[in-house]
Formats: structure tokens, sequence, C-alpha cells
């Protein structure tokens, strides 16, 4: 029976599924997507074994997980020095709902991707890339050691961009893959000092024995909370947190089914299931650290909610409601819960893939995606309208789509934890989310065309396209239910999800009115706003961008935040590159080392005219010398 | 003063008459005849010590072979038609180098002490002079005689001309 | 008998001598004469140390055959050398051929 | 086996000696000459590397000592002797020289020039490479230094490239005399040393483990260490005066670039290793700080530069400056761990850069010019060159599964054990090398393809197979280090432990 201990053959399908891509990939059959797609279907059923396997092991007390590792480099000394470095999985309850998200869409986006890139000169290319990311991004999720982790996670780092940069030929596709890749790296800077900041003192890499090494007391507290730190600087640039969020509305160059997976789905909530990771880190740290998180993510929200309303791009309107998200998930692990994270990034796996999956279909229709270009679509492509409008509620909270009770969740927490000026902040995220999400629905699928010839050809898709749609909307139905006890129970888990996936102990679902009818009326309201503003010819909405003219102005610029940094790489990192080269080539260079050369040539260039040439000269020399060496001889004998 | 040492005095000085003759005229042409003088002379010196052999070579090659040779080349770089000093500028310090030189050798041979007997020559036969020279010497004699073969064929060729000339 | 001594003398003041023509002269071939005086001191020394100083051994007598062997040839290449050079450059006073400097 | 390491710096030298035989209207003939025993060396060294195993002690294996010099005047009875064996340390160096060349020769294929010529130097200097490595024996690792060293002069200052930029402009003879002058000035310094080393030590021999028996006086370690370091780190790149290796590589042909940055800089760092710290302790630890700032502001100094060209080929050899900072970190840091990086780094950095210069020598050798301005959406016109130049660039900023990654690990773990600021700017200049890669590769390889280049053609056969080969040693080492990591660490061990057992 395939169980937990063969758990790392879910990253190793896929990584095999590259592999032969890669190196054969074109001589196959329809260029061997069926192969990546068969590898992905595989670790999608391998992951109802160890899902199977984990509920039989649950209930157990004292069940922490099941790891199985191989070693990959070691070495013993006999100064006593160990240093080891496994190739380990862990399994647990976290992992096992991140393995859920992660194998369902990638298998979902392979599917809708035989239709959406069918005719892409580089199709075989590109479901090999997915494959890679899939397996870097199951290794990640199963990673029981930070160098694995590390490793998985600059793996799909690279797989992003890769695909962000799939169509390379466009220079702002190539532009939009760099970018992302270099600003999660400078969090991956941090990620790496907080990794080895956490080894230097435990001597391990093993995140259990890290654990341990910090319940213990090994680290003082200050170096605990640098560390954490540290490595959590690595999840905001991954899970594109302020301030470095930058690069996810550009990674949008990519294809859209890419987006879905890479950009919605899965690599960006990787930041996001670190710190859930990572949470028995932070709770012996310094609480600063969580309200770092908590900040951060707040501030995330609130930005990413306020660009959103005046994105003009379908695909960047739906990426900043995925930063909106992922800030959301972050300020639920600041409140230290890891069930509300957990289950708003289940909820929002869903219906976000189906967001950008129905916005790709849309693309896929009409060739448009500026906003201004849409419309009306609702008649010609009904079924996607449907979907779409499915995702977009879920994402704004209305009851009884999964994305209400995940945001429910969160606010519970937050009110439960957090001081009333987060608590108020997030019901206004909340009105935001609702507000824009309506926007982007009407003026995509109601009203009137904006290019009307595109509107002529567009229709539904395929139904290769459409049934991972209907697949992704049926769950966002459905997947809120889990908070119920009674719904997990009935599905062999111990309870909720608040009872499956938690920090200390398992937190029966319970389910604050007050709450839920706030939140549904901060929801209500955007709904009806967004009507309001944007039905029709939109006069209310261009009337507000009028009367808050700088309010406007800024968000369209994005808080200027890439102006800022386009300086800050101009004028100051170029430049600083700019002038150690000048200092290398005309200080070090022409004036070191060429002005020592000088010198030697300058007093060869002196001494020459020691020499004449001339015969009798050099006799006279020759001649001087012997007699002043016999003085001397003379001299010493003497 | 025994008559070997007037002897010996006579060619000293005709020696050293002969040698200041080629480094002092004016004439290259007497300067030639006065290099004859100053090998005739040493010549002389060395059948004074009683090397006859030498002597002879002496004279056969040096006053034959070796002066006609430079004569010849001072007819052929016309030597004498050249207008300039036949000194070069630096006739003074070279006055002093040798000066200095000649002190200093002086010195050395007057204040060394030589091992041996110092007043009597030993006469060394002249067979037996033949015979170390042709059995002990014999492949240092062959070396030399290639080196004269090569640079008289390297004479030939530096002194033979362009092609056409 | 005459004291080694002079002869070595008189050798000295032979090679000052042939020292003072090398330095002073610009002609080449009599520079190539000073050199053969020097040479005939050297001689005079090698003579002197065999036949005073170690009878027995006759190797000052033989290096004395040598130098005027050698002494020929150096001539014979010198004076091919000179011939060559008044050939090419119409002179043959050693200071006038600096092709030597830079 | 013993005759294995005798016969890799025999088979360069051997197949010297025939392209001196074969006429020079032959050329394919001594390219087949270069391609056999070029092979023949890959074999020898992957041989070496494989049957290379610890057994305890100083783990030299395939000791060979022939006696050369002894018995006269200064000598003892040891004397100098032709005295060779592989360690830990020298193991993976001769597999990535072995790697290298053969490469090399896929790459110089296509040489027109006199390349009886060109082969003959180019396998002189890999034979003083091949010394340098197996040499146990202080006199003859520095014969086999300057064997390496000096053919580069001719072999730049003859096929070379000439550069001309705006405003300046880098004659290929200003390059290789900076090179020769720079490299030669260094091992005067180690000259000095190890006359040093020879009288201190008054053993009468030359052969580095007897010398590496005797206990220096403290005083003297300090002062002589130095003279090593910086006379070693020259050659290594080592900041300030690592300006002759941009330029040395720029001017440099696609394949001495390669050996060049591949391998001749390592021999720097190696000499460190294995002379300088081995013998000199404790002058070791006062100086760790000292090369500890240089390698750290080297590390970031090549990367900033690096972002600041226009050049494919400064760009690269900034970085290698870059990469060698991060060499002689690991080395500074004399900790087991961060010496292991050194060494793996030296691998890696040596296989990787070689790619790198290989590609940029593909391009150039087509297009002609190296600006990368000039280019752009190469990938669609030649997509393995992308892919490979790439994967080079990948390996150098250290994507884990690479072999660049690996390495720096290891740096960056020892670095944050004795200085963890230094460790923390190190992966800064990480960071730095993942911008200035990507800007490179963004600007040529992809973006809308510039139609100047329609005529652009993909890699020759040779070049390709060249850098797969690489390529399958960054992959191989990226995934797999366990076989390089057990061969360094216990070499490394035994050099850091008997330097801290002693007095």
């Amino acid at each position: 029976m395939v169980g937990m201990g063969e758990a790392w053959l879910i990253p190793a399908i896929p990584a095999a599924a590259f592999v032969i891509l890669l190196l054969v990939g074109k001589y196959l059959p329809r260029r061997g997507d069926w192969l990546a797609i068969g590898a992905m279907a595989a670790a999608f059923v391998l992951f109802f074994a160890v899902l199977i396997d984990l509920l039989g092991e649950v209930g157990k007390p004292d069940f922490v997980g099941v790891t199985s590792s191989i070693e990959w480099v070691r070495f013993d000394l006999p100064s006593g020095l160990e240093f080891e470095l496994r190739l380990g999985f862990f399994v647990d309850q976290l992992a096992v709902v991140m393995l859920a998200v992660v194998t369902f869409v990638t298998l979902m986006v392979m599917v809708y991707s035989t239709g959406y890139m069918k005719d892409d000169p580089r199709y075989g290319w590109y479901f090999a890339a997915i494959s890679m990311f899939a397996a870097a991004m199951l290794a990640l999720v199963l990673a029981d050691n930070f160098l694995l982790l590390y490793a998985a996670w600059e793996g799909v780092g690279f797989g992003s961009y890769l695909l962000i940069g799939f169509w390379h030929e466009k220079r702002s596709a190539a532009e939009a893959a760099k970018k992302a890749f270099i600003t999660t790296r400078i969090g991956d800077v941090g990620l790496l000092i907080g990794i080895i900041l956490l080894w230097r003192e435990a001597g391990t890499f093993d995140i259990s024995e890290i654990f341990e090494f910090a319940e213990a007391g090994g680290y003082s507290t200050a170096y605990l909370t640098t560390a954490v730190l540290f490595l959590f600087a690595g999840a905001v640039g991954k899970s594109a947190q302020f301030p470095l969020h930058v690069w996810l509305p550009d990674a949008m160059e990519g294809p859209t089914p890419v987006s879905a997976l890479i950009h919605a789905a899965t690599m960006v909530v990787a930041g996001v299931y670190l710190v859930a990771r990572l949470m028995p880190l932070f709770v012996v740290a310094d609480p600063i650290a969580l309200n770092i998180i908590t900040a951060v993510g707040l501030t995330t929200v609130m930005m990413s909610a306020t660009m959103g309303l005046v994105a003009t791009d379908l695909k960047r309107v739906i990426a900043y409601s995925t930063i909106n998200s992922l800030g959301l998930m972050m300020v639920a692990l600041g409140s230290l819960s890891v069930s509300a994270a957990m289950l708003y990034l289940f909820a929002h796996g869903f219906f976000k893939a189906l967001l950008f999956l129905a916005a790709g279909s849309v693309i896929h229709a009409t060739d448009r995606q500026e906003l201004s270009d849409l419309g009306g679509l609702a008649r010609r492509m009904p079924v996607t309208a449907a979907v779409f409008a499915v995702g977009a509620l879920s994402m704004a909270g209305i009851v009884p789509l999964a994305g209400f009770w995940a945001k429910d969740e969160i606010l519970n927490v937050v009110g439960d934890s957090q001081n009333f000026v987060v608590y108020g902040f997030l019901m206004l995220s909340v009105f935001i989310t609702a507000l824009y999400m309506t926007r982007v629905v009407i003026l995509t699928f109601l009203g009137e065309p904006g290019d009307r010839e595109a509107h002529q050809h567009a229709h539904d898709a395929e139904p290769v396209m459409t049934l991972p749609l209907l697949l992704l909307a049926g769950l966002t139905v459905l997947a809120g239910f889990v908070v119920f006890d009674g719904v997990g129970e009935a599905l062999g888990f111990p309870g909720g999800i608040g009872e499956f996936v938690f920090l200390e102990g398992p937190e029966a679902f319970h389910f604050p009115w007050d709450v839920a009818v706030l939140s549904t009326l901060s929801a209500v309201a955007g709904l009806v706003g967004g009507f309001y503003f944007w039905s029709g010819e939109a006069e209310p909405a261009r009337r507000a961008g009028e009367l808050f003219r700088p309010a406007y102005k800024i968000l369209k610029r994005k808080f200027y935040m890439d102006d800022i940094y386009q300086w800050t790489i101009d004028r100051v990192v170029l430049a600083a590159g700019g002038v150690l080269a000048w200092f290398d080539r005309n200080v070090v260079n022409d004036t070191g080392v060429d002005g020592s050369a000088g010198l030697g040539v300058l007093a060869g260039y002196g001494m020459k005219f020691l020499e004449t040439g001339k015969l009798p000269n050099y006799a006279l020399a020759i001649v001087t010398g012997v007699i002043v060496l016999a003085i001397v001889f003379m001299a010493v004998r003497v | 003063m025994s008559y070997e040492e007037v002897i010996f005095y006579f060619v000293a000085a005709v020696t050293v008459l002969g040698a200041l003759g080629v480094v002092l005229t004016r004439n290259v042409v007497h300067s030639a005849l006065f290099l004859i003088l100053a090998l005739l002379a040493v010549a002389g010196v060395f059948i004074l010590l009683s090397a006859e052999f030498l002597a002879i070579v002496q004279i056969l090659i040096y006053g034959g072979a070796v002066t006609i040779l430079i004569l010849f080349v001072m007819m052929l770089t016309r030597v004498r038609d050249m207008p300039q000093a036949l000194d070069g500028p630096q006739r003074p310090f070279a006055a002093l180098a040798a000066g200095a030189f000649l002190v200093l050798s002086v010195l050395a041979a007057l204040s060394s002490d030589w091992p041996g007997e110092t007043r009597e020559i030993t006469v060394v036969p002249f067979r037996e002079m033949g015979e170390a020279l042709f059995r002990d010497w014999a492949v240092p004699f062959e070396v030399a005689s290639l080196v004269l073969l090569v640079a008289l064929i390297g004479a030939i060729v530096l002194a033979r001309g362009e092609e056409g000339e | 008998m005459i004291p080694i001594e002079n002869f070595l003398v008189l050798s000295s003041i032979l090679f000052s001598i042939g020292i003072y023509g090398v330095l002073a002269r610009r002609n080449a071939v009599l520079i190539i004469m000073s050199v053969e005086l020097m040479l005939q001191a050297v001689s005079i020394n090698f003579i002197a140390f065999a036949v005073y100083l170690y009878p027995e051994q006759f190797t000052g007598l033989i290096f004395a055959i040598f130098v005027i062997t050698i002494a020929a040839a150096e001539v014979g290449l010198a004076l091919g050398i000179i011939l060559r050079i008044f050939r090419n450059k119409g002179t043959s006073n050693v200071d006038e051929v600096d092709m030597l400097k830079w | 086996m013993d005759w294995v390491l005798l016969a890799l710096i025999a088979i360069p030298i051997g197949a010297v000696l025939v392209f001196m035989l074969i006429p020079s209207r032959y050329p394919q003939l001594v390219r087949n000459v270069a391609l056999v025993s070029g092979f023949a060396m890959f074999a020898l060294s992957v041989l070496v590397f494989v049957k290379y195993e610890f057994e305890g002690g100083s783990g030299f294996r395939f000791d060979l000592q022939l006696a050369w010099l002894e018995n006269v005047a200064f000598l003892g009875k040891d004397g100098i002797s032709l005295h060779l064996a592989v360690d830990g340390i020298s193991a993976p160096m001769v597999l990535l020289t072995g790697i290298v060349i053969f490469a090399g020769v896929f790459i110089s294929w296509n040489i027109d020039y006199r390349n009886k010529d060109y082969f003959v130097l180019l396998f002189l200097l890999v034979s003083g490479v091949f010394g340098v490595f197996l040499s146990l024996d202080l006199f003859f690792l520095f014969f086999f230094y300057e064997v390496a060293v000096l053919p580069m002069y001719l072999l730049i200052a003859v096929w070379g490239t000439s550069s001309h930029f705006g405003t300046f402009t880098r004659p290929k003879e200003y390059a290789a005399m900076k090179l020769v002058l720079y490299l030669v000035g260094g091992s005067a310094l180690i000259f000095v040393g190890i006359f040093a080393t020879f009288m201190e030590a008054g053993q009468g021999t030359f052969d580095l483990p007897v010398l590496g028996a005797v206990t220096y006086d403290e005083n003297f370690q300090k002062v002589v260490f130095p003279l090593y370091a910086l006379g070693f780190g020259i050659l290594a790149g080592l900041w300030p005066f690592h300006t002759w290796s941009p330029d040395g590589h720029v001017a440099a042909p696609t394949a001495v670039s390669m050996l060049h940055a591949g391998v001749l800089m390592k021999l720097g760092a190696f000499g460190i290793l294995r002379v300088a710290i081995t013998l000199f302790p404790e002058g070791a630890q006062f100086w760790a700080p000292v090369l500890m700032t240089l390698g750290v502001t080297g590390a970031l100094y090549g990367a900033i530069s690096a972002m600041a060209q226009r050049d494919l080929k400064y760009m690269v050899g900034y970085s290698s400056v870059s990469h060698m900072g991060f060499v002689l970190m690991g080395l500074a840091t004399l900790t087991t761990i961060g010496v292991n990086g050194a060494v793996l780094q030296m691998f890696a950095h040596g296989v990787m850069t070689a790619l790198m210069f290989a590609m940029v020598g593909a391009v150039y050798d087509q297009a002609h010019v190296r600006d990368m301005t000039m280019f752009g959406g190469l990938a669609q016109k030649t997509p393995r060159l992308a892919a490979f130049f790439a994967i080079a660039g990948l390996s150098s900023l250290g994507l884990p599964g690479l072999a660049g990654f690996v390495a720096e690990f290891h740096i960056f773990v020892g670095a944050f054990n004795t200085y963890p600021w230094a460790g923390a700017l190190g992966i800064l200049a990480a960071a730095i090398t993942a911008t200035y890669i990507l800007r490179m590769l963004a600007m040529v390889f992809f973006g809308p393809f510039n139609e100047r280049w329609a005529g652009l053609k993909e890699m020759r056969r040779g070049e390709q197979f060249g850098g797969a080969l690489l390529i399958a040693f960054i992959i191989f080492m990226g995934v797999w280090p366990a076989p390089f990591i057990d061969r360094i660490s216990e070499s490394v061990e035994f050099i850091l432990r008997v330097g801290a057992s002693g007095p």
C-alpha cells in the first residue's frame, strides 16, 4: 500500500516527466503533453493515497507527521564536526492541505492548457516547464529540511521565471520575468541568511529538530527573532507582500494558465505556507515578529485592494486581488491562526485559479485583455461569465461560497487577537474587494462591448478548457464547507479544518454571527456600490475619479513604487556599478596598474640615455668595471 | 747587469716602443708597421723565455699572416682616405683607465708571493711539449682547428659580398 | 737571471697600452691591432708562468699556442665583419656604427 | 596506478612533441592528435577522480617520487624530486582540468591560424596545470606554475583579439603583457617565500610533506604567509590585483579564456591552500581577517562591476573576479565547511565559467561583436546556445540543483560561522550576480529579435558537445555533490587539523 512513506513519489513523478520531456519531448506524439498530464494525474492519485494513510494516523495521540528521507550529502569528521544534508520528505496535515491545492490545480491548469496553448510553437517546452515547476512546488511542500526547502523554493522561482518569460520574444515578458526573479531573489537573500542563522546554533537543517531546539530555548530570543524575520523576508518576496509586491502584476505577461497556476494558486502562497510551517518558531520568538507580519500583511491588503480599483487590465485586476488575498493570509498568520490562513489558502487556490482560467478563456476568445476593449461578453460566453461570476463572488466573500467562509474565519481570529484598527481595515478591505470584483465583472461581461470586432468572434471555449472551469467552480462553491465539523467527519476527517490543521490545539468550528453579518454587509455594500459606479456608462465612476484626482493618480501610478524602484535601480544601483567600473578602469587599472608600469617605463626611458650605442663607451665601461673589481679584490686580500 | 738582462731590457724597450707606436701614431700604415715591430720584439721575449717554438710560430703567424691581413683590410676600407681624427673623444679617459690598470697590474705582479723558483727558467723540452700537445691536448687541439676552419668559412662568407655585387 | 717580475711588468705595460688603444682609437682596424697587443701580453704571461713556476706542466705553453690560434681566427673574422660594415655603412669607425642603441 | 599521475603530465608534453613533428600543412591531423590526447587526459583524470579514496593520514594517493637532485651542495639527502601524489583537494582539480581541456579542444576546432603552434602552447600550459595540482615538491610546483603561466603570453598576443571601446582601447598585446607581468610578479613573491621556507626549515629538501612536518616560528609564519597568499592570490584574482583578469579574458581566444578562468585562476587558490595554509597555520590564522576582507571585497566589487559592463566577455571576466572572491572567502574561514566550499567553488566555477566563455565565443565567432546592447532575441534563432548560456548563468547565480549553489552554500555557511558580516555580504553578492546574469540574458537572448543577426546559426557540433560535457558536470555536481564532498572534506580536515594541533 502506498502511503505517507512514499510521499517522495509525488514530486518525483513530475520531475521524471520533466527530464523525459526535455530530452525526447519533441519526438513524442503531441509533443508529450499527455506525459506531463499523466504524471500530474499520478501525483494527484498519490495524494489521495497519502491522505487516506494520514487520516488513519491523524487520530492517534502525539502524531506530528511522517518523515521519509534519504541521505544526500554528509561528512563525519574526526574533529567531531558533522554536516549532513538529506533529501527528506515530511507529511502532516499542513502539507496535505497544500498538496491538495497544488496537485488538483496543476492538473486542471494542464488540461486547460492543452486547449489554450494549442497553437504555440513551443507547446512541448511549455509542458516540460510546467512539470518542472510542479515538481519543485511539490518538493517545497513536502520538504522536511531547510536545505531542500530552499532548493525547491529557488526551483519554483526559476520555474516562474521560465513561464513568465515563456513568450520571451516580447520585450515586456522578458523584462517581467527578470523582474520577478530578481525581486523574489532579494527576499531569498533573507531566507538563506535566516536558514544559515538557524543552522549556526542548532547544527541541523532539519525543520522539526530546529523546532525542538528552539522550544528547548536553544536560541536567544533576539537571535531567533532576527532569524525568523530574515526567513519572513523570503516569504515577503515570494508571496508578493509589501514592499516586494511589484513583480506580481507584471508577471501577468506570462500565459494565463501560468498565472492561474503559479501566480494565484501555488507559488505565491508558498510564502504563506512557509510562515505557517514555521509558526512554532514565531511563537517562541519575540511577539514583535508577529506584529511585523500583521503590519506587512495589512499594508499589502490595503495597497493592493485600492490599486485593484483602478487597474485597467483584466489580468492585472485579478493579480491585485491575489496580492490582496495573500495579505489577508499573512494577517491571519500574524494573528497566530494557521487554520484560518490555511483555510483561506485552500479556498483561494480554487477560486483564484477559476478566475484566472476564466479570464484566460476571455482573452483566448477575444485576444484582448484591456477592460476598455471588453464588455458585454456574457451574451457570447455565458458559461465563462457564470463561472467568472462565481469566482468573483467568492473573492468578494458572499455566502455561501468558499471565499466567504475563509474570509470570515480570518476576520474571526483577527477580531479575537488583534486590535480594532486592524479589524476595521480588514472590514474596509472586504468592501473594496467586493467593489473592484464587481467592477471587473461588469466591465468584462456586462454593458456594451468596447471592441466590437473582438466581440463578434467571441464564444465559449472548447470543452477541454471549459471542463476545468466547471470543476473549479464546483469546488469554489463546495470547498468552504470543510469548516463545518460535520462535513469533515463525514469525509473521514476528525472534524472541520480547524480540527485538522492547527498550531497548538484543535479548534472546533465556531461561527460568531456578528462578524458574519458585518462582513456580509460590507461585501453586499461593495456589490451594490460596484453596480452604482460602473453599470452602464460608468458615469459615477468617472466623476469619482475626477473628484479625488490626486488619489486616483497615486493609485494609477501604483503608489509610485515601481517608479521608486526604477529610480533606485537606474540612479543608485546601475550608477554605482558604472562608478565602480569607471573606478576599476581608471583608478585601479589605468592609475594603479598602468601607473606603476609607467614608472618602470619612465625609469627605463631615463636610463636609456646611458646607452650610447657606441662601442668605445661600452669598452670603457667594461674596463672601468674590471679596474673597480680589481681594486676591490686587492683591498680585500690585503 | 748580466748580458741576459741587457738583452731583455733592449727587447722590452723595443716591444713597448712598438706598442706605443701602434696606439699613438697618426698614420695608420705606420701603425701597422709598428705592430710588426712589436710582434717581432715579443717573439724575442719568447726566446728569452726559452720558448723558441712559440717564437717561430709568433713570427710566422703574426708577423706574416695577421699583419698582412690587417694591411689588406686597411687598403680595402680606405682607412687612409678618412679625413677624421684617428682617436675618439674619450681618449683622456682611455689614458686614465689604461694608467690605472697599469698601476694595479704592476702592483699585483710585484706584491704577489709567487710559488716555486721565480729566478730560474726551466727549459721545457721541445719534444715533450709536442707529445703533450698531441696526446693530452689532442681534443682541444682538434677543436681549435675546427674553430679555425669555421672562422675561415665565416670570414669568407662575410667578406664575399652580396650576389651580383 | 731575469726574475719573473720583469716579464710580468712588461706584459702589464703591453696590456695597458692595448687597453689605451682599444679605448682611444676610433677605427675598427686599429682597435683590432690594439687587441692583438693585449693578446701578446697575455701570451707572455702564460709562457712566463709556465717556464718559471710550473715547468713540469706545459699548460701555459699550450695555452699560448691556443691563444695564437684563436687570435688568428679572431682576426680573420673580425676583419671580415669590418669589411662588411664598411660596405654597408661606408665607414669603419666604430663610433659611427651605433645601431645597438634604442 | 602510480603511472597515472606521471601520464597526466606526460600526455600533454608528448602531444606537444607530436605536434612539433607534424608538418603545418596538415592542420586536420593536428586537430585529431589534440582530440585523442585531450580525450586521454579527460579519461585519465576521470580515472584518478573515481579511483581516489581517502585512506587515512594525509590522504595522498598514487604517490610517485623520482629523485632529481640530491646530496649536492646545499641540498640534503631528499633534495629535489619529482614527487607526485593526489589528495582529496587535487583530485577534483585534476578532473576539472581534464574536463576543461577536453571541451577546450572542441571549442578550438576552428582555429586556422597556425593551429599547430596554438595547440603546442595550449597543451604545454595544460601540462603545467596538471603539474601544479599533482606536485608535492615545492621546486617542481613552482616550475610547473611557471610552465602554466608563460604560454599564456603568446596565446593571447598571437591568437587574441584587441578590443576598441568608445573611450579606451585594450590591445591584445597590452592584455597579454599585463597578465604575464602580474603573474610573474606574483611568482617572484612565491619564489622568495619558497627559499625562505627552505632555509628556515633547514631540511635540505623542497619536499612538501617533509616541510609540512616542520614547526615554523610564529613570527616567521606571519611574515611568509602573506608572500605566498599574495603571490598565489594574484593568480586567484585577489582584489585589488585583479585587473589582469578581465582584460586578459577579453583579449584571449575562447579556449584560452576557458582554461584561464576555468583552471588557471584555480592554481592560485590551490597554491594558497596547498602551500600557505598547510605549512603556516598560525600565519593563516593571523591573516585570515585580511584575506576574508579582500575576498568579500572582490566578490562584491566584481559583481557590481560586472553589472555595469556592456561587453559580454568583460561581464564574464568580472564575474570570475567575483566568484574567485567567494573562493578566497571560503579559504579565509579556515573551517572545514568553508574550505570545502572553496574547493567546491573552484570546481564549480571552473566548469561554469568555461561554459560561459565557450558560449560567448560561439556568439562572437559569428557576430564579431560582444556588445550586449547590440543583440536581442537570439534565443529565437539559437535556442541551444541560449539554453547553454542560461544554464551557465543560473549556475553562477547559485540556482539549487546546479553546481554553483552547492559550493556557495558551503562557503556562506562557513563564513557565517566565522565572520557573519562577510557571509551576509557574500549572499548579497550572489544576489547581485542574479541581477547581472538575468540582465544579460534578457538583453542578448530575449526580447524582440534583432534582424541584424538573421544570418546567425546555431553552435557547431563540436561546441555543442563541449558545452554538453561541461553542463553534464554542472548538473552532476549540483544534484549529487557527495562524490566531491567526500573526497574534499577528509583532506581539508587533515590540513586544518594538522594546523590546529600545532603549537
